[in-house]
C-alpha cells in the first residue's frame, strides 16, 4: 500500500506537471524558431526592442503598482476591523470578496462606461486620467479577493485580539497597535497579495481592451493576430514574469514560516 | 476604604445578562480569586476592570477612583492572559519594554526596569529569544514581566496556567505567588481550577450564573461551602440521601443506621427526607471520630497517591480516600467494611 | 469607543455596496431605457428572443457542466489523497492550484494552439470536437484554483485520516471508505466548486475568443459593440446568474452549516 | 501462550528510532495500558498493533496467527479514538451498526447487536441523534459500543478521555474498565495521565525514548518504580540529596541528621553522595514509622483535600501530603517541625 500510495502521489504530480508545462514547453521551443533551422532568441530581441512593448509594458507595471496600493489601504484597515470588532460581519466581507471572481469583468466594465461616460455627472471616461482611474479601480477589483485572502490568512496566524487588548493594557493607542503589533506582523501577508496582484494585472486583457487603454494584456493579442514568433516570445515573458512572482511569493511565505510560529 | 471597588456591576450581551448586580471590595495587596465554571461571568468582571467591556450597569473605582471613563490604556493596569499573548515580532527584552516605550520613558530607565524585570523571573539569559523560541512556561513568565514592568496599580491575570502542562503550572502559580507577595501588588486571578484556587489566593469568589455564591478565604470556602454549587464545584463530595430520625436528638437514618449530627435538622419533621454531604478525605477505615457507617465494597481503585475505596450504603455510594503506601490492602469489592469519621464532617446540604 | 466602531463598520460595508452595486445600478437603469421616455424591458426581450443568445447561452452552460465534471473527477480524489497520504505534497499542489490564477489565459491559449495545431501529434484544433475539448480543458484549468480550494476546505472540516482509520478498523476498504464517510460529508464543499465554476465559465472571454467558439462571453463583447441598449440587458442577466450562483453557495454553506460541528 | 504478542517490535522514521526492540506478552482479557510523555512510542506501538504503521522490525501476532501481511480491514479489531471520530454524516444507530453492514451481517442480527451495544453504553434512547447532537462523553461511549459492536478480538484505546472535561474522564473510565470487565475483551490503553493509567489497569507498561522503562502491576509501579525516569513520571516525588554515614549500618546523613535506611548502601564508601526519594504522601506530622527528619517550613499550600507543606533538610526541599480536615493547623513557615515516615518508604535512586 506504500508502494501504491507512492505510485499514486507520482501520477498525480506528474499529471500537474503536464497539464500546465506541456503547453509552455511547446511554447518555448517554438519561440527559439524564429531563425530558420536553428535555434535563436530573435523572436525575443525583436519583441524587446518593440516600442510598442516598452511602453504597454510599462504602462501595465505602472497600473500594478497603484492598483496594490489602491488595495492595501482598502483592504489592510478592513481585515484588521473585521477580524477585530465586527466578526460578525465576516460571511459578508468575505461575499463580497467572492463578487469579483464571479461577475464578468465585461458586466463591470459596460456598468464604469455606463456611470461615468462623457454625458454622466462624473465623466471619467471623458478624460484619459480618468479612464486610467477607472482602470485602476476595475483592477482593484479582481484583485480585491486574492488580497483580502492574503491578508486575512497573515491576520489569522497571529491572535490580533488578545495582542490588540495586550498592547492596549500596556498603554498603546490605536496607532501604536497598527503600527508596532499588527502591521510587523503581517508584512509577509501583504507582500504575497501584492505579488499575485502584480501578477494579474499584468496578463489582464478584458478590462484593459474594453477601456481601450495601451495595457500588455492587448498588445500581447495583437501581436498574436499579426506576427508568427513574436507572440510566443511574449508570452515566455509574460509567463517568466508571473513566475517570478509567484517564486517570490514563495520565499516570502517561506520566510514568514522561519518567522514566530503563532496559536 | 478598599483599593478596587465593584459596585453593583452588571453586564448584559444582548437578552443574556453575564453579570448579575455583583458587589466586592478588594483590599491593597490582596490576591483574590474568582473560580467558576465557564460561562459564569468571572472573565466578563475580569475584562470589565480591565476596561475591555462596558459595564451595563454600577461602577468600578480603583483607589476611590471612577475608572468607568477610561480607556483601557489609560487605567495603568497589568494583565496576563491564558495565552500567546506575546508580541511575536518582538524579541523578550522588546517585549517586556514595551510598555515602557509607549510611557515614553527615557532609555536608559527602560534598559534599568527591563533587566529588574527578567531577574525578577529568572530569564536574564532569554532576553535576545523569540517568543516562538520559548517554552509556553516561559512565555508566561515574561508574559508576567511585561504586565509588570510599568508598575501598574492592578495585576489581572485571565487563566494565565491553563494551557500549560500539569508539573509547569503548579511550579508557575508558586512563582505567580511569591512575586506578588515581594511586590505586594493587588491581584484578580481568574481560574475554573478549584485547587489553582485554593492553593494561590487570599479570597476567594465562587462565581455561578453571573453572581457570587460565596465569597471567602480557600479554607472557608473548602470546608464551608455555603451553597450545594459551591459544595460539589469545590472538591469532590458524597451526597447521601437520609431520612430525619428524631429532629430534636438530631438524628437521621442511612439505609438502616443511624446517626446523630452536630448542627440541627432545622424545621424537618421525623421521615422528612434530608441529604447530607461527606467529604471523601473526611472517612477513613481506621477508628477515629464519633460516627460509623458500615457498608459493602462496590470498587476500590488505585489512583497513585491515593485510593479511593466506593461502598454502598442505603441505597447511596459513599466514596472515600486513603493515602496509599506500599504494605496497604486494598479493600475487595463485596467486603463490609467500617467507615469511620467525626459527625461534625458531615453537612447538611442546602439548596 | 462602540460608536466609532459601529460607524466605521457599517462605513465599510456601505462603501463596498456602493463599489459594486452603483455600476450595477446604472448598468440595470439603462437597461430599462429601450424605449423612448417610459421604462421598459423591451430590450431583455429583444435579447432573449435572439437565437444568437439561446446558441451562445446553451454552448456555455454545456461547455460548464463538462468543466464541472471534468474538475471533480480531477480534484475530489486528488485532494483526498494529498490530504491522506501524502502531507508533504500539500504547498506543491496548493502552488500548483495557484498558476492558473498568475498565468494569464493568452499565454495558455496560445500554447494550446502551438501545441495541438493542425500540424501537431494531436491536431485538436484541426475539428470542432477537438477545439472544444481544448476549451473545456482551459476552463478546468482556471476553475482547477477555486474547486480545489473549495473541495480541500470541506475535507478540512472533517478529520479525514482519523475518520479513514476508524473505518478502516470496522473493516472498510478504500472505496467503502470513499462512498460511505468521505463524499456525503464533502457534497456541500463540492457543489459550491461547481457553482462558482459555472459562474465562471458563463462569463469567460478571453479563451473562448482566442478558440474561436461560440460562447456567452464573445457574444456579448459582440453585442457591446454593436447595439445601445442590449449588452446593458445582458449584462444584467450574466449578472443574475452569477448572483443566482452565489446564493446557492450561500445556501448550502449554511446548509452544511447546519450539519454536524467538527473538531 | 499469550494472546497478543510482540517480539522485537522496531519503528523508524527516517533517522528517528520511535520504538526500540519492544517485546511483550498480553494474555487474553486483561487490560495494559501503555504510560508515557508524548514522543515515547506510545502511540507507534498502538498504531503497528491496528495496522495503520507497518513495522520496520519484529513480529505482531494476535492469538499465534501473524498479523504483519494482513490489512488494518482484515485484523477485526475495535479501535477508539482520542476524539471526532464519529462519522458525522450518520447518526448514533448508523455509526455502531457501520462495522457490521460493511462485514455484510444480516438486517436484522445488525438491529439486535445495535441495540445490545446502545444498551451496554446506556444510550439506547440517543439512537437517532447525530455526532453533533452529543456530549464529547456521549460521542465516545458511542465510539466504544461502535468498535465493539463487530466483535472484535481486540480493543484499542488511543487515549479516549483525553479531550473530555475532568469529572467525566473519571466517570467514563470506570465505565470502560466495567465493561471490559464485562465482556472479558483484551484491551490495549495508550495514555499519558497516571491517574488513569494507575486506576484502570491490570498491567502498565511506562514508556521512556522508545523502549519500555517498566511493566507492572499499577502498585508495583507506583510503590515499586525501577528507574528515575518512572519515579517521577508516575506520582511526584521528593528527591533529597544525602551522603553516606555508615554502609555497614546502611545509614545515611541528610544535613546533619542520621537516617537509617532498610535498603543496603550498595558498594558506596562513607560520604559518598546518595539520592533518596520519598511520596509526599508517605511522610506525616503524626508519630509513625521509624524515621523522623526536623526541618523548617517553607511553605503550606491548601490544595482542597490535600495540604501540601514544604519543609527544607539538610539543602533539600521535601514536601509531604496531609488530609484537609477543618480542624487542621496549617504549618506556619518558618516553625520546625518533625516529619515521620517509615524507613521502608525511603528508596534510594539509581540512575
Amino acid at each position: 500500500m506504500s508502494l501504491l500510495t507512492r505510485i499514486i502521489g507520482w501520477a498525480v504530480l506528474i499529471f500537474g506537471l503536464l497539464y500546465f508545462f506541456v503547453p509552455l514547453g511547446g511554447l518555448f521551443e517554438f519561440s527559439l524558431r524564429a531563425r530558420r533551422g536553428v535555434y535563436s532568441l530573435d523572436a525575443y530581441v525583436r519583441v524587446l526592442a518593440d516600442p510598442q512593448f516598452q511602453a504597454t509594458f510599462s504602462y501595465s507595471v505602472f497600473m500594478a503598482l497603484v492598483t496594490i496600493v489602491i488595495g492595501i489601504l482598502i483592504v489592510v484597515p478592513t481585515a484588521f476591523w473585521v477580524r477585530l470588532k465586527m466578526p460578525w460581519a465576516r460571511p459578508y466581507v468575505e461575499f463580497m470578496t467572492l463578487l469579483p471572481l464571479v461577475i464578468p469583468a465585461i458586466v463591470i466594465v459596460f456598468g464604469y462606461i455606463r456611470l461615468y461616460n462623457t454625458s454622466s455627472w462624473l465623466p471619467l471616461t471623458g478624460s484619459l486620467t480618468g479612464t486610467n482611474a477607472l482602470l485602476a479601480f476595475g483592477y482593484t477589483m479582481l484583485a480585491l479577493p486574492y488580497m483580502y485572502r492574503a491578508v486575512d490568512t497573515g491576520l489569522r496566524t497571529i491572535d490580533v485580539a488578545t495582542l490588540t487588548e495586550a498592547a492596549q493594557s500596556l498603554g498603546a493607542g490605536w496607532i501604536t497597535i497598527l503600527r508596532r503589533v499588527i502591521l510587523p506582523n503581517v508584512v509577509p501577508a501583504v507582500l504575497s497579495g501584492a505579488f499575485l496582484t502584480f501578477a494579474i494585472v499584468i496578463g489582464e486583457f478584458t478590462l484593459a481592451a474594453l477601456l481601450d487603454r495601451p495595457a500588455f494584456g492587448p498588445y500581447l493579442q495583437r501581436i498574436g493576430a499579426n506576427k508568427a514568433y513574436e507572440p510566443f516570445a511574449l508570452s515566455v515573458i509574460a509567463f517568466g514574469i508571473t513566475w517570478g512572482c509567484l517564486a517570490l511569493i514563495q520565499l516570502v511565505s517561506r520566510f514568514s514560516k522561519m518567522a514566530p510560529p503563532r496559536i | 476604604m478598599s483599593f478596587l471597588a465593584l459596585e453593583n456591576l452588571q453586564k448584559s450581551f444582548g437578552a443574556v445578562q453575564v453579570v448579575k448586580d455583583f458587589n466586592m471590595s478588594i483590599e491593597k495587596g490582596e490576591f483574590v480569586s474568582f473560580l467558576g465554571p465557564s460561562g459564569c461571568g468571572k472573565t466578563t468582571i475580569l475584562r470589565m476592570i480591565a476596561g475591555f467591556e462596558t459595564p451595563s450597569g454600577g461602577t468600578i473605582s480603583i483607589n476611590g477612583k471612577d475608572q468607568s471613563r477610561l480607556k483601557t490604556s489609560q487605567r495603568n493596569i497589568g494583565m496576563v492572559f491564558q495565552a500567546y499573548a506575546l508580541f511575536p515580532n518582538m524579541n523578550v527584552f522588546d517585549n517586556v519594554a514595551f510598555g515602557l516605550k509607549v510611557a515614553g520613558t527615557p532609555k536608559t530607565q527602560i534598559e534599568a526596569r527591563v533587566k529588574e524585570m527578567l531577574a525578577l523571573i529568572r530569564l536574564e539569559h532569554l532576553a535576545d529569544r523569540y517568543p516562538y523560541q520559548l517554552s509556553g512556561g516561559q512565555q508566561q513568565r515574561v508574559a508576567l514581566a511585561r504586565a509588570l514592568a510599568p508598575k501598574p496599580q492592578l495585576l489581572l491575570l485571565d487563566e494565565p496556567l491553563s494551557a500549560l502542562d500539569a508539573k509547569i503550572r503548579i511550579s508557575l502559580r508558586e512563582e505567580i505567588r511569591q512575586i506578588q507577595r515581594q511586590l505586594g501588588i493587588t491581584t484578580v486571578f481568574v481560574t475554573h481550577d478549584q485547587e489553582e484556587a485554593l492553593s494561590i489566593s487570599d479570597r476567594i469568589v465562587v462565581m455561578n450564573a453571573g453572581h457570587a455564591d460565596q465569597i471567602g478565604s480557600p479554607s472557608e470556602i473548602y470546608n464551608h461551602p455555603a451553597t450545594r454549587f459551591v459544595a460539589s464545584f469545590v472538591g469532590t463530595l458524597n451526597m447521601i440521601d437520609a431520612v430525619v430520625a428524631d429532629p430534636a436528638a438530631q438524628t437521621v437514618r442511612i439505609g438502616d443506621q443511624l446517626i446523630a449530627l452536630r448542627e440541627s435538622v432545622g424545621n424537618r419533621k421525623p421521615s422528612d427526607p434530608i441529604t447530607l454531604a461527606l467529604r471523601p478525605e473526611a472517612a477513613s477505615l481506621s477508628e477515629h471520630g464519633d460516627a460509623t457507617l458500615r457498608g459493602e465494597v462496590i470498587s476500590a481503585s488505585f489512583l497513585g497517591s491515593v485510593v479511593r475505596t466506593k461502598i454502598a450504603v442505603g441505597g447511596s455510594t459513599v466514596s472515600f480516600d486513603m493515602f496509599n503506601s506500599p504494605d496497604l490492602r486494598m479493600p475487595a469489592p463485596g467486603e463490609d467494611i467500617n467507615l469511620h469519621f467525626s459527625s461534625g464532617d458531615l453537612l447538611i446540604v442546602r439548596d
